[in-house]
Formats: structure tokens, C-alpha cells, sequence
């Protein structure tokens, strides 16, 4: 057999008293695609940043490359090392251009000048070969979140790496663009590159590895070649038990009496969203599926209030309401989940405690407004207790908390409203199985309760897994629906065809 | 929730680490809002030590916090700003232009006895206008109370034509230079304290008692999150902004009570900076979000100590520029080093 | 009381020690006060023109235990409850170049006279004929006193006009030269200026010289060292007068009034008005600036 | 790649929207760095109209430029701090202390001629002092500049024993008042605006066609990205603070040409609100990462022909804050205005 790349041996880190990493053993092989899996927190950010030289690793370990030890002392080190990392939390400066970033810290340069055309020039093919629709000279802030993830891989090519780190690298992609750097990274692995790639997607690390490693609270706790891939196996040793039942669904998919709870008619921004009607229907759970950049959270947006509408309006159980902000959306029964949970979710610095009750602090105002601290400790707690949020305490700070159960606080909060229609803005994003799977029970638990649920994902297997009825997006108009027949499962093909506009083609 | 024994234990473990990690973050936040207190005191002994005992008098005590007491009352309402991530530079300004509207009512026949409340209201007004252009128009807070330190002290000059207006019989002029006696002959305490004090209990109340105050957090934690999750923003800025200028206008009451006389310019030059000084001090965070008003009554506390201190042991007046410059830069470097064991970042 | 009560601290509060004047001024404080006791304990700070600050400063004096306070009041008025606070708690307090009220003494140069004769020396320059303009200054009394001496006297010369005098030089240089500047540009026909200090009056001419005006007549109040070189130079030729004040001298006088009412003397008046006397091109040979040696 | 016509066809849609959107970013980004331009030229020819043609004559635009010189160039070092996210308090108290360290030295008898190098570089010693504190030991700027504007302050008093310092003989005089003449007779420049057109001009230089620059930008933009790509961070903080200390003791150096004399106390006094202001009215985001320097000079230009322009027209001293105030918040709200349409948010 070939000699592996890289040997990872008893490599640990600890954060002051947490130990991220306990003595983890890692190998790879020049030419194979690497899946790295665990549940949040479990340590797999970390154990690549150690690789890539952001952060030091704890005495004790060694890191070798083609069999040579060696030792950085920065992020320098690491690529200088041949190693490219594409970082979870995007890490690009918004207000440079694309050639700017991808050159950021190797610039080009005589005498400390800038050779800027000769960096434009430099990162014209690397942007043609993936395929890019943007110019070198883009600022970065103009570009979406999937054309962003271009800039980074990019940059990572760019350093002509021997391995190409990618830590979970579809979040902010649709199924379109994942397919195209799925294609991408197969041609990257037939050059020889070795690919380390996190995910907490199944379908993603069953199309793509070619071995997948699995960390559970720092320790490595098994690999698996190609043959042994499989999802329940993966998930026993990601979780420690078996997750039988994935995609629940108890509430029933016909139920649909009356008029709809929710209805938008003909909704329009100006910009990205072109006359959109919707309705959802009591104790249903509807999908609303997409490219990214369709305009689904714009939609959502429009409906919430949170933007400004130039056409059209909402109807809430057959009545039409003016929704001018989120706080009279949430008046009117409607709770909508962001897809930013750190952006425009979460409060980081403040405690789960008042992240949970933030919506529904008014309930707890005494004589004079001040607040009964009692009231929202119970609720909190409930709320713990209801969708098991793992956490020491109510009052510790969300930002604490690993991403699912962060997810699973600001649910807290829109469930706290017992809001009749919730919004749910890709639910599961950057959440692992475990959570996953909570997460569509309480969405199923929901619909039998009678709540309207809306559920926008770029997650195709998520959204035939767990919606009756299913809307696609495309270029800012609902391009069309699909019904679930009374035994035949959604298909996939369906939607995407809907989703890129493909169905024209074939009429 | 239906777990076997393997989850209860792989739940177990984080489950310990995060109870740890709870207990050493509530140690962190006491350290946090204790923060400057240890150099409080070392502040206070030194001092102490170093005027042949003169500090720790009950009358030095007594003018200590009497001078504290403007600046503490202004923080109070920066601190409020700066918790949202703004900043409020016409404090000084709108301390003299309502000190001003105070004496001009003061020296009225029939209306003497509401330059009280006119003055808390001037200055309660100019900071809504503030509140109004930070809040509605989503104008910089940094620009436009810079553009009312200068436009505020050119009001409170025109209030008084550029001279001093005095009078040495306004009312209520105990809370300027009285005391309230707890214990006759032995404990008592000057009235703008008292008012200082109360400020900051109002403050506490506010901000960690009321959902106004979970509110201001939410918008200096995260303000596109606070206005998703339905706050009205606008409001808790207007508010704000209402708060420190209202409180700047009792800091120019206690200001013109305790002189009964006010300058248009000569009041209240560059107090904004004490003021922040203070809050900043007092471990509360320029981003917004983070902070206490308790660490604001320790930093305007240090701050009082400091001058007073300064002039106790007969430093010169130079050298006291020197002093508090590195003082204050060394706290917070103290301050830094203290918590370095438990930053993240 | 027998024994002389000995002068153990002074405690002083200026205007502004950026000031040369009041550096003058605590200069002759120390000496003197050395005189008296040479362990004497001397606290000088400025107040930066703050009231409150200078408030603050007075209350800081008394838990010092200080036994003299020299005062520069930032208003007359205003610091007369301070001052009481201060005398109830046993110490002297003498105001020095501003009257205070309810102050034990007061040692001030005549400030309406110095504006009257450095302004008459305009009006008899220009003949009684001519643009003038009141380079104005912040709003203290000392300063207040000066532009209303000047108005005194430009008043009784109807030939005069006066262009402007409300524009703050802020008694700096930077200040004269910038509000100077302009003057020259708005104002055609300048005949003289009247600066209400002498860094003001330095400012005015380096604009005047920039702009290569001439035959303007500038005159101000303090006869500090810088204006001295200024009246020595033949390169500044338009800086032509300055009401010379002495505050090395009057901070000595306030110190010997201190002790004096220390050990029960009464002055004979409780407000020494030191006059003063214009120092010109003519006789600046003879003028003994703030900074030359007295010690009789 | 093997695609296929519906998926480029798919993928051409957002192309063009693409390029539109660079289209009309790069317009928002033309009308950004002209940004304050209208509002410059409003103000001149309006104080043109209302001072019956005093202001445009070539006297007197000599005068606004001069006036102008120092703070564009302690603007400029400013800008550079703020493109970091950072801010320098501490600017005119450097000013005043390299002055002063500028006229001792020019009155010593064989070293005079250096004084102009060393105002120079005491200005970039005590910038790199600010740089220590912020880039080593990572303290809060605001704090750091916030002391050392009152400990410079101090040192600066310290230099002259708090007298004023002058020399009417000081070498180089010319930078102060003397002018370039470019056409004899006709066109003749300052040198003090020589100077600010050259600091303005080798700025732009580091900020856009150097790789430091686009260091500046990017820790300013993102500074964890800046890190993990390789960026010496705390030598791009060390640097930009060390420019505008130098920047301040080079505008030290002019204030001293100028003004033939220094004094510790009163130089350079609240020069930090001056400059921030041309900053931020230039267009300069205060989170860093975002504007240009050319946005500064116009925001420099601003504030001296606002000063002249009040003077010029006879407005009287008490009007002059009111205006100066309201014209400050009047031009960023126009601003926010004219940008409306554009913005995200
Ligand atoms: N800079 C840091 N300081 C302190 N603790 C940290 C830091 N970075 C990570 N941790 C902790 O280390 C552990 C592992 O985190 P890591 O980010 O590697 O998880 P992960 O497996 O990548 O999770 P996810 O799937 O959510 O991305 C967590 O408990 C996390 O809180
Ligand atoms: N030009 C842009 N500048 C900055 N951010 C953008 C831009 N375009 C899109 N985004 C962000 O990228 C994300 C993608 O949302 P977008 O509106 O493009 O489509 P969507 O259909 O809502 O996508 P998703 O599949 O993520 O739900 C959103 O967070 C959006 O705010
Ligand atoms: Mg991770
Ligand atoms: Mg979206």
C-alpha cells in the first residue's frame, strides 16, 4: 500500500480545563476522500485547526507529512507545509475582492507594491475551472453565501495544497451547487490530493468517502473503510446508541380541514421575491424547497415583517393582516427560526435563560414591569426538559452550548409564544445526527398538536423525510408543488428539477 | 427522554465538564463584576498611607463621594448607552445647558421651585433629540453626540448670554451641600451621594429586573437578532439615549445646586470622558452587551479616589496628568492579566 | 493669639497652569510662602476653567487641612458658597487677578484699567480715527473687565468704529491667528486691533504678516515674556503695546495678606487693585518681565 | 465541467445578477468615497454667497487650506487606526508634546536644525507606546489612548516645565507660513498644505498599493480571517498606531512652525474630536475595514471651511458651536439619506 500523507498520533488540545482532544490517531492517504464525523462538539474543528497550524497542540503528540514530523507555530506553517483549510466559519474579509482574499497574506508583490494584475490575472483560472460566475475584482461582500464558499475553495487550490481540509463545506450550499463541489473534489482526489472532509450530512459521506472516521468527545472511537460505511453504524458510534427512527412522523400527513392558517398572496420585495402565494394548513408540515438564492428567506421575511413588501399581503386564518415588524408577527401567532443562528438567532453573551424567554418577557412583567425571575427559571427549565437541551444550567451562556443545542434554545424561544404558525428557516443546519433527529420529532410532535409548520431546506432527504407537501422555489417565484402520494415517498428528482427549471426542458 | 445506559454516560461526562464549566464561569462573572474593586482599595490604602492617614476620614470620605456623585450619575446613563453598543459624547454639554435652564427658572418669582424638574427635563429633551437621530434616522450615536457636544454648549451659552447665572438662594439647595444624617454625629451622608446611589439602584432595577432592561442587553448583544426576535429597536435606543440625557440633567441640577451658579462654558467640560472612563472601567464592554452598573459605580469611585487622592498627598498638578494616565491604562491591563486565565479568545 | 500661627500648606487653584501667567503667579506664591516657612507644603492645579472643578479642588484643599487657599475664581459669584465651606473649616482664602466674593482678600490687577490704557493707546495712535477691531476671549472676568475698559474708552472717541468684538481668540496664539485670519479677509480697512492677551496678539500679527498686512496697530494685556520679545523685535513691528500685569508680584502680596489675616492682622482693604502700567515699543528696555529675578 | 444547458442556463441568471450587483455596488462605492463632495462645495458657495465673495478669492482659500493642513494630517494617521477598528485619542496630546519637544531642541545651539526629526519622532515613540499596549497586550484602544491622551498630556506639560516655549528663530520656519510658489504671482500653495496633500498622497499609497494596505483593510474587515491567513496582526496594530503618532508629531511639528511657540497645556487641544470627525464625515466605517482617505481630506476640508466660512460671514462665537454642531449631524444624515436607496440594511 502507499504511504499514508499524514499521521496524526496522540495528538490532544485542551481549552484551559476542557479537553477538546484526547489522544487522537488519525491517517490519510494521498488520493482519498476523508470523512470526519461527530456530533458537536465532539472535536473535529479543532483536531483540523491543529492541522493546519491555527492552533497548538497539547506536548505529547506528533504530526508527521510524508513521514517527516513537524511542528507549526502558525497558520503560516501549515500551508507552507502544503496543508489548505476551508474554516467552518467562513473566514474571508468582506471588504476586499475576491483576488484580494485568495491572496490574502502570500500577496504578490515588488518592493512591498502591489502586483495587483498580476494577482487578478493569477486567480482567473482557478475561478473558471470551478466554475465561478464572478470577476476577480468582486468585493467579497457582494457575493452570496454559495459564492463565497467558491472564494474559499478557491483560495485553498490556489495554495496548491497536498491536503485540502474542508470543514463542513455545504452548509450554506444548495443541492445544485454541492453537487457541482462534489464533482469538484472527485476530480481534486483523481490528482492526488488527499481530502479531509467534515459533514453531518449521511448522503453527502456516503457519495463522497472513501473512509470515514468518527470522533465522539474527543476521542476517536472508530474508522470505517468503504465497504463498512452505513449510516446506522456511523451513527451508533457517533452517538453511542442506535437512532432508529430518523425521520418521525406520527402527526397526519392528510389532515387538512378548512381554510389554511397561513396564506400569502401574491408577495412581492421588489427584488428578489416576484409575487409568491403560499398556504399552510393546521397540524401540516410544509416544505419549501430550493436553490440557494431562490429567495425562501426572503419570502419568509416578507411574511415575518422583518422586510418591507411593495405587493401583496398575509392572511392568518382567512383574515388579512398588516405585519409591519417580527413583534407583530409573533403577535399574530407566527414564529419564524432564522437560519443564522448566530447572526440573527442567539444572543451569545447572555444566558439560555433569557434567550428562551426573550419573546415572552411581557408574561412575567409584575406591578410596575418588573419581571417575576421565577416564572421564566420555570420555563427555561421546561423547555430543557422538553426538547432535552444538554447544558449545566439555564443560566449558563447560550453561546456556550454546542451547535445543536443552540438550535434547540432558540426553538425554545419560538415554541415559548405557542405561536400557531412556525417558520422554520433550514432547521438543522450545521446540527448533528443526534439533534437532527430530536429536532423532527418536536416538528412532528407540532403538527399533531395543530401547529401550521413551514419548513425551508436546502437538505433534500430532510424535507421528503419529514413534509406532507412540498413548494420549490426558483428565481424568486414558487415554481411549483408536490403532493405526497398515499404511499410513494416525495421525489427527489421531481424537486430539483422544479428547483433548477429543468421540467421546462423536458415539456 | 427513552436512554440506555451508554447515553446516560456519554451524556454524563459533558454533563460534569459543563457543570464545571458553569461553576468556573459564575467565578469569572463574580471576578468580572468585581473587577476593579481590588483596585479600589489597594487605591484607597495607598492613598491612606501616603497623606499620614488623611484618607480614611469620615469628612474626606464625605467629599470623596460627593464628588463621585455628578460623574457616578452621568455613567449611570452611559453605561445604559454603552451597553447598547452606542456612545454618548454630549453628556458634558447637556449637564451645562440644563444646570442653565435650572438657575434661569430658579430666579423666576412664582416658578423658583420647578427648576428641579426643568432641568431634568431639559436635559431628558435634548437627549430624545439625540435618541431621535440615533434611533430613527440610524445615524452614527458617535457623530451625532459629537455634533450635540458642540451644538448643546452653544444652547447653554445662549441660555445665559455667555455669562454666570447665580443665585444663592435656590431651592432645594441641600441636595447640592447637605447631608442626610443616619446616625446623629456619627454617619452621615451628603445628599448628592444619596442621589447617586439611588441612580445607580434605579439602574440595577432597569437593567436586570424589567424586560426593558433584558431588552437593552438583546440590542447591544445582538441588535439584527433583537429586532428578528421583535423588539422594537428604535424604542429601546430612543429610550436609552432619553435616559443619559435625562440623567445629565440631574447631574447639572446636583451641579447647580452644589455651586448655585452655572457657565454655559465653564460647566461640565469634558466630563463625557470621566464618564466613560468610568464605565469602561467598571468592566463594561465598548461592542455592547456586556457589563454591570455596579462596575460603573467602582470606576467612577476610582476615578474620585484618584483626583482627590492626587491632591491629598500634594502631588503637583502635572504630575497628576501623568498618574492618572497610567493608572488608568494599568488597571485595565491588571484587569486583562486577571482574567487571562478564563478569556476564550 | 502670641505665638505666630505658622504657615504650614497652601493649596492653589488657577485658571489654567498651560497659562504662563498663572505659572508667574504660583511661582511668586512659592517664593513667598518659602519665605515665611521653607517647609511649606504648596499644591498648585489648574481648573481648566470648570467650576465644578475648581469646587472640587476647594473641598479637596480643606480635607488636605490646608491653612492658606490662593484662589483664581472662575466666577466671581459663583464660588462664594465654596469659599464660605473653605473659612467655616478655618482657612484663608485670598482670590488673586479676580475678585471673589465672601473672599478674605482679594489681590487683582486692575483688569478695566489695563483694557482702558492699552486702548487708549490705540485711540491716540489712530488720532481719535479709525477701524477697530475687540479681538474678544473666553468669558471670564478678568477678560469680561478688559473689553469693558477698551469700550470705555473707544466709547468717548466717536471717530472710531468697532468692527467686531465677538469672536473668541480662545487665549491662544493658535486661536488669535485663526479668528485674525478672518478678520483680514472679511475686513478690508484694519486700523487697529485690540487683543485681549498677549498670545492672542501674537497669533493676530503672525496673520497679519502672513498676509503681508501692515500699519495695523495691535495692542493687548499681560506683558508676559513672549510679548516682550515681540515689542524687542523689529520684525513685528505692528505688536506696538501691552497693560503689563505682575503676577509674581501679586501672588506675593496675596501670600503676605494670607499670613498676615493668619495671625489676626486685617488688611487695610480687602481688595488690593494693583495697577497697570503699559509697556510700548519705547519702553520695554526698562520693563522688568515675569520671569527676571526679584527678590526684594 | 460537464454541465449541461439547463444548469448553465441556471447558472447564468445569478451571473448576471452578479454582475449588476458589482455594477451597482461599485456606483454605492463611487458615491460613498465622493461621498461628502456636494456637501463641501455646498458649504463653500454658500459662504461664498453669504460673505459677499470673500471666500473664493485666492487669499482666503490659502487661509482654509492652511487651517485645514494639521488635522488632515492627524486625520490621516487616524484613518489608518480606524480602518483597524481601532481609535487614537491620545493625538493631540502627542501633538502638543512633540511640539514642545521640537522648540527645546530648536534652541539648542549646535542641534537646532534637528528639531524638526525629532518632533517627528517623538510623536512615532509615543504612537508605538499606544501600539505596545493595544498590539501586545491586547487592551482596549479606547482605554489605552484615553490614558495616554491625559499622560502625554502631562509629559508634554512636563517638557516645558509649564511655560509656553518660543523661538522666533526656529530653522524651517517656512513650513509654517511660507507658501510654494507654483506660478509666481498667480498660484501659490502653503507649505503646511504641501505637507497635508503629501501625508494624504503617501497614505493612499500604503493603503491601496502596498500589500500593508491590504493588511490594514483586512484586519479592519475580518480580523480572525486576518489571523488565520498568516497576518502578523499586532504588527499591522503596531504600525497604524505608530503612523498616527507620527502623523500628530509631525503635525506638532507644523503647529511649532506655525505658531513659532508651543505650550504643553493649551496645544493641541480636543484636536482628537477633530479628527475622528473629518474621519467618519469622510465616509470611514468605525467598525473598521471600510472607507478611503480621500473621504478624509474632504471631511478635513469640511471642517476647516466650516470654521473660516462662520468667521468669515461674522457669525458671532455662541452661534458658531450651534451650527458647527448642527451642520456635522445635517451632513452625515444627508448622507444616510443620499445612500438610502443603496444600503442593505
Ligand atoms: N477556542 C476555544 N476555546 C475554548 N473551547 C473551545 C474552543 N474551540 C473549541 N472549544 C471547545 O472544544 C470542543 C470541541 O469543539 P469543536 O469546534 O472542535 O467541535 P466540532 O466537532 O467541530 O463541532 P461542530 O460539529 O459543532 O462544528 C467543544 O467543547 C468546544 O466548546
Ligand atoms: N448579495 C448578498 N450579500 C450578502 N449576503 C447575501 C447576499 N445574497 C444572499 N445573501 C445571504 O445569503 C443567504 C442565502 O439566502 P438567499 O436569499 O440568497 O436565498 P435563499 O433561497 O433564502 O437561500 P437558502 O437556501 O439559504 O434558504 C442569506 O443569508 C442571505 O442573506
Ligand atoms: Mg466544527
Ligand atoms: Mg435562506
Amino acid at each position: 500500500m502507499i504511504d499514508p500523507i499524514l499521521e496524526m498520533r496522540r495528538v490532544s488540545k485542551s481549552f484551559f480545563s476542557i479537553k477538546a482532544l484526547r489522544g487522537v490517531d488519525l491517517t490519510v492517504y494521498p488520493g482519498e476522500i476523508h470523512a470526519l464525523m461527530g456530533e458537536n462538539g465532539a472535536g473535529k474543528s479543532t483536531l483540523m485547526k491543529i492541522l493546519s497550524g491555527a492552533y497548538r497542540p497539547d506536548p505529547g503528540g506528533e504530526i508527521r507529512i510524508e513521514g517527516k514530523p513537524v511542528h507549526f507555530n502558525g497558520p503560516h506553517a501549515g500551508r507552507a507545509a502544503g496543508i489548505s483549510i476551508i474554516y467552518q466559519e467562513l473566514s474571508l474579509a468582506p471588504n476586499l475582492s475576491v483576488s484580494q482574499n485568495i491572496y490574502l497574506g502570500r500577496e504578490v508583490s515588488r518592493f512591498g507594491m502591489l502586483a495587483r494584475e498580476a494577482m487578478e490575472a493569477g486567480v482567473g483560472p482557478i475561478l473558471e475551472r470551478l466554475g465561478a460566475d464572478f470577476a476577480p475584482s468582486t468585493l467579497v461582500a457582494s457575493l452570496s453565501m454559495g459564492q463565497r464558499q467558491l472564494v474559499e475553495i478557491a483560495r485553498a487550490l490556489h495554495a496548491r495544497s497536498k491536503i485540502l481540509i474542508m470543514d463542513e463545506p455545504t452548509t450554506a450550499l444548495s443541492a445544485g451547487e454541492s453537487e457541482r463541489l462534489f464533482g469538484l473534489i472527485r476530480r481534486l482526489r483523481a490528482e492526488g490530493l488527499a481530502i479531509i472532509y467534515i459533514s453531518h450530512r449521511m448522503d453527502e459521506v456516503y457519495a463522497l468517502g472513501d473512509r470515514v472516521t468518527v470522533l465522539r468527545d474527543g476521542t476517536l472511537v472508530g474508522s470505517l473503510d468503504k465497504p463498512e460505511i452505513r449510516a446506522d453504524t456511523i451513527v451508533r458510534l457517533m452517538v453511542g446508541r442506535d437512532v432508529s427512527s430518523f425521520y418521525k412522523k406520527e402527526h397526519d400527513p392528510n389532515a387538512v380541514p378548512g381554510a389554511p392558517v397561513l396564506a400569502a398572496v401574491d408577495l412581492a420585495d421588489g427584488r428578489r421575491v416576484k409575487g409568491c402565494s403560499l398556504a399552510v394548513h393546521a397540524g401540516e408540515v410544509v416544505g419549501l424547497a430550493g436553490l440557494v438564492g431562490a429567495g425562501r428567506t426572503e419570502l419568509a421575511h416578507l411574511i415575518i415583517g422583518a422586510a418591507a413588501k411593495i405587493a401583496g399581503h398575509v392572511e392568518i386564518e382567512g383574515r388579512p393582516v398588516d405585519i409591519r415588524n417580527p413583534g407583530e408577527a409573533l403577535d399574530a401567532g407566527i414564529a419564524y427560526l432564522t437560519e443564522d443562528r448566530k447572526a440573527l438567532g442567539l444572543f451569545l453573551d447572555m444566558s439560555c435563560l433569557d434567550n428562551i424567554n426573550l419573546a415572552v418577557l411581557g408574561r412575567d412583567a409584575r406591578l410596575g414591569g418588573i419581571l417575576d425571575r421565577d416564572a421564566g427559571r420555570d420555563r427555561a427549565r421546561k423547555a430543557f426538559a422538553a426538547l432535552g437541551i444538554r447544558a449545566a444550567d439555564v443560566r449558563v451562556a447560550a453561546g456556550s452550548l454546542s451547535g445543536g443545542n443552540q438550535q434547540k434554545v432558540l426553538l425554545s424561544r419560538l415554541l415559548a409564544t405557542t405561536p400557531k404558525i412556525l417558520i422554520l428557516d433550514e432547521p438543522t443546519r450545521g446540527v448533528d445526527v443526534g439533534a437532527k433527529s430530536e429536532i423532527y420529532s418536536i416538528i412532528d410532535n407540532l403538527a399533531k398538536s395543530g401547529t401550521a409548520v413551514l419548513v425551508i431546506s436546502s437538505d433534500l432527504p430532510e424535507i421528503i423525510g419529514i413534509c406532507d407537501r412540498v413548494l420549490v422555489m426558483r428565481a424568486g417565484s414558487i415554481a411549483g408543488e408536490i403532493r405526497r402520494a398515499a404511499t410513494t415517498p416525495l421525489d427527489q428528482e421531481q424537486i430539483m428539477a422544479l428547483a433548477t427549471g429543468m421540467e421546462q426542458l423536458d415539456a | 427522554m427513552p436512554d440506555d445506559g451508554a447515553s446516560a454516560k456519554a451524556a454524563a461526562a459533558p454533563g460534569l465538564a459543563a457543570a464545571q464549566e458553569t461553576r468556573r464561569q459564575r467565578t469569572r462573572l463574580l471576578i468580572r463584576s468585581a473587577g476593579m474593586l481590588p483596585v479600589l482599595v489597594l487605591l484607597c490604602v495607598g492613598f491612606h498611607l501616603l497623606s499620614d492617614g488623611r484618607f480614611f476620614t469620615a469628612q474626606n470620605l464625605g467629599i470623596v463621594v460627593q464628588q463621585a456623585a455628578v460623574n457616578t450619575v452621568l455613567a449611570a446613563g452611559m453605561t445604559f448607552v454603552i451597553l447598547t453598543g452606542g456612545i454618548d459624547l454630549s453628556v458634558g454639554s447637556i449637564l451645562a445647558a440644563s444646570a442653565m435652564a435650572g438657575l434661569i427658572i430658579s430666579k423666576l418669582p412664582d416658578l423658583g421651585a420647578l427648576w428641579l424638574p426643568a432641568a431634568v427635563l431639559t436635559g431628558a429633551a435634548f437627549g430624545i433629540l439625540n435618541g431621535g437621530f440615533i434611533a430613527l434616522l440610524r445615524l452614527p450615536p458617535f457623530i451625532v453626540t459629537l455634533g450635540s457636544l458642540t451644538a448643546v454648549r452653544g444652547v447653554a451659552r445662549l441660555l445665559g448670554a455667555d455669562t454666570t447665572v447665580f443665585n444663592s438662594e435656590i431651592p432645594y439647595a441641600f441636595i447640592g451641600n447637605g447631608s442626610l444624617t443616619l446616625i446623629p454625629g456619627v454617619l452621615s451622608i451628603p445628599w448628592l451621594w444619596v442621589i447617586a446611589l439611588l441612580v445607580i439602584f434605579a439602574s440595577w432595577l432597569v437593567l436586570r429586573r424589567t424586560v426593558l432592561g433584558v431588552h437593552i442587553y438583546a440590542v447591544g448583544g445582538n441588535e439584527s437578532a433583537a429586532r428578528l426576535a421583535g423588539i422594537k429597536v428604535w424604542a429601546v435606543l430612543l429610550f436609552v439615549y432619553g435616559v443619559s440625557g435625562l440623567l445629565a440633567g440631574l447631574g447639572g441640577a446636583m451641579q447647580a445646586a452644589r455651586l448655585y451658579a452655572a457657565n454655559g462654558l465653564q460647566l461640565g467640560q469634558s466630563y463625557e470622558l470621566d464618564a466613560i472612563t468610568a464605565v469602561i472601567l467598571g468592566g463594561t464592554s465598548f461592542v455592547g452587551g456586556i457589563g454591570s452598573i455596579w462596575g460603573t459605580l467602582v470606576g467612577a469611585l476610582i476615578i474620585a479616589v484618584l483626583s482627590n487622592g492626587l491632591i491629598l498627598t500634594g502631588v503637583s498638578d502635572v504630575w497628576q496628568y501623568v498618574i492618572k494616565g497610567l493608572v488608568i491604562i494599568g488597571a485595565v491591563a491588571l484587569d486583562r492579566y486577571r482574567l487571562q486565565g478564563s478569556a476564550r479568545t | 493669639p502670641s505665638s505666630a500661627k505658622e504657615l504650614k500648606s497652601i493649596g492653589i487653584s488657577l485658571g489654567s497652569l498651560g497659562n504662563p501667567f498663572f505659572v508667574a503667579l504660583s511661582k511668586g506664591a512659592e517664593f513667598e510662602a518659602k519665605k515665611t516657612n521653607p517647609n511649606v507644603k504648596i499644591t498648585t492645579v489648574g481648573f481648566e476653567y470648570d467650576l465644578g472643578k475648581q469646587v472640587t479642588q476647594i473641598d479637596n484643599f480643606i480635607a488636605a487641612g490646608v491653612d492658606l487657599i490662593l484662589l483664581n475664581p472662575g466666577d466671581p459669584k459663583a464660588v462664594g458658597p465654596a469659599i464660605k465651606k473653605a473659612q467655616a473649616a478655618g482657612i484663608i482664602v485670598v482670590a488673586v487677578d479676580t475678585a471673589a466674593e465672601g473672599a478674605d482678600a482679594t489681590v487683582t490687577t486692575n483688569n478695566v484699567q489695563a483694557g482702558e490704557i492699552s486702548c487708549q493707546y490705540i485711540v491716540d495712535k489712530l488720532g481719535g480715527k479709525g477701524d477697530v477691531i475687540i479681538e474678544n476671549g473666553p468669558q471670564v472676568s478678568a477678560v469680561i473687565d478688559r473689553v469693558v475698559g477698551c469700550k470705555n474708552v473707544l466709547g468717548k472717541s466717536p471717530g472710531i468704529k468697532v468692527l467686531s468684538s465677538d469672536q473668541d481668540g480662545k487665549g491662544s496664539r493658535e486661536g488669535g491667528l485663526t479668528v485674525a485670519q478672518g478678520y483680514l479677509t472679511r475686513f478690508a480697512k484694519i486700523d487697529a486691533i485690540f487683543a485681549i492677551n498677549d498670545p492672542q496678539a501674537i497669533g493676530t500679527d503672525l496673520a497679519a504678516r502672513q498676509q503681508n498686512r501692515s500699519g495695523i496697530v495691535i495692542t493687548a494685556v499681560d506683558g508676559a515674556p513672549d510679548i516682550e520679545a515681540a515689542l524687542k523685535d523689529p520684525g513685528s513691528p505692528q505688536i506696538q503695546a501691552s497693560s503689563s500685569q505682575d503676577p509674581f508680584f501679586m501672588a506675593r502680596r496675596a501670600v503676605q495678606i494670607g499670613v498676615g489675616l493668619l495671625n489676626g492682622q486685617k488688611p487695610a482693604s480687602t481688595v488690593e487693585l494693583l495697577p497697570s502700567k503699559l509697556v510700548t515699543r519705547d519702553n520695554i528696555a526698562e520693563y522688568k518681565g515675569w520671569t527676571s529675578n526679584r527678590s526684594q
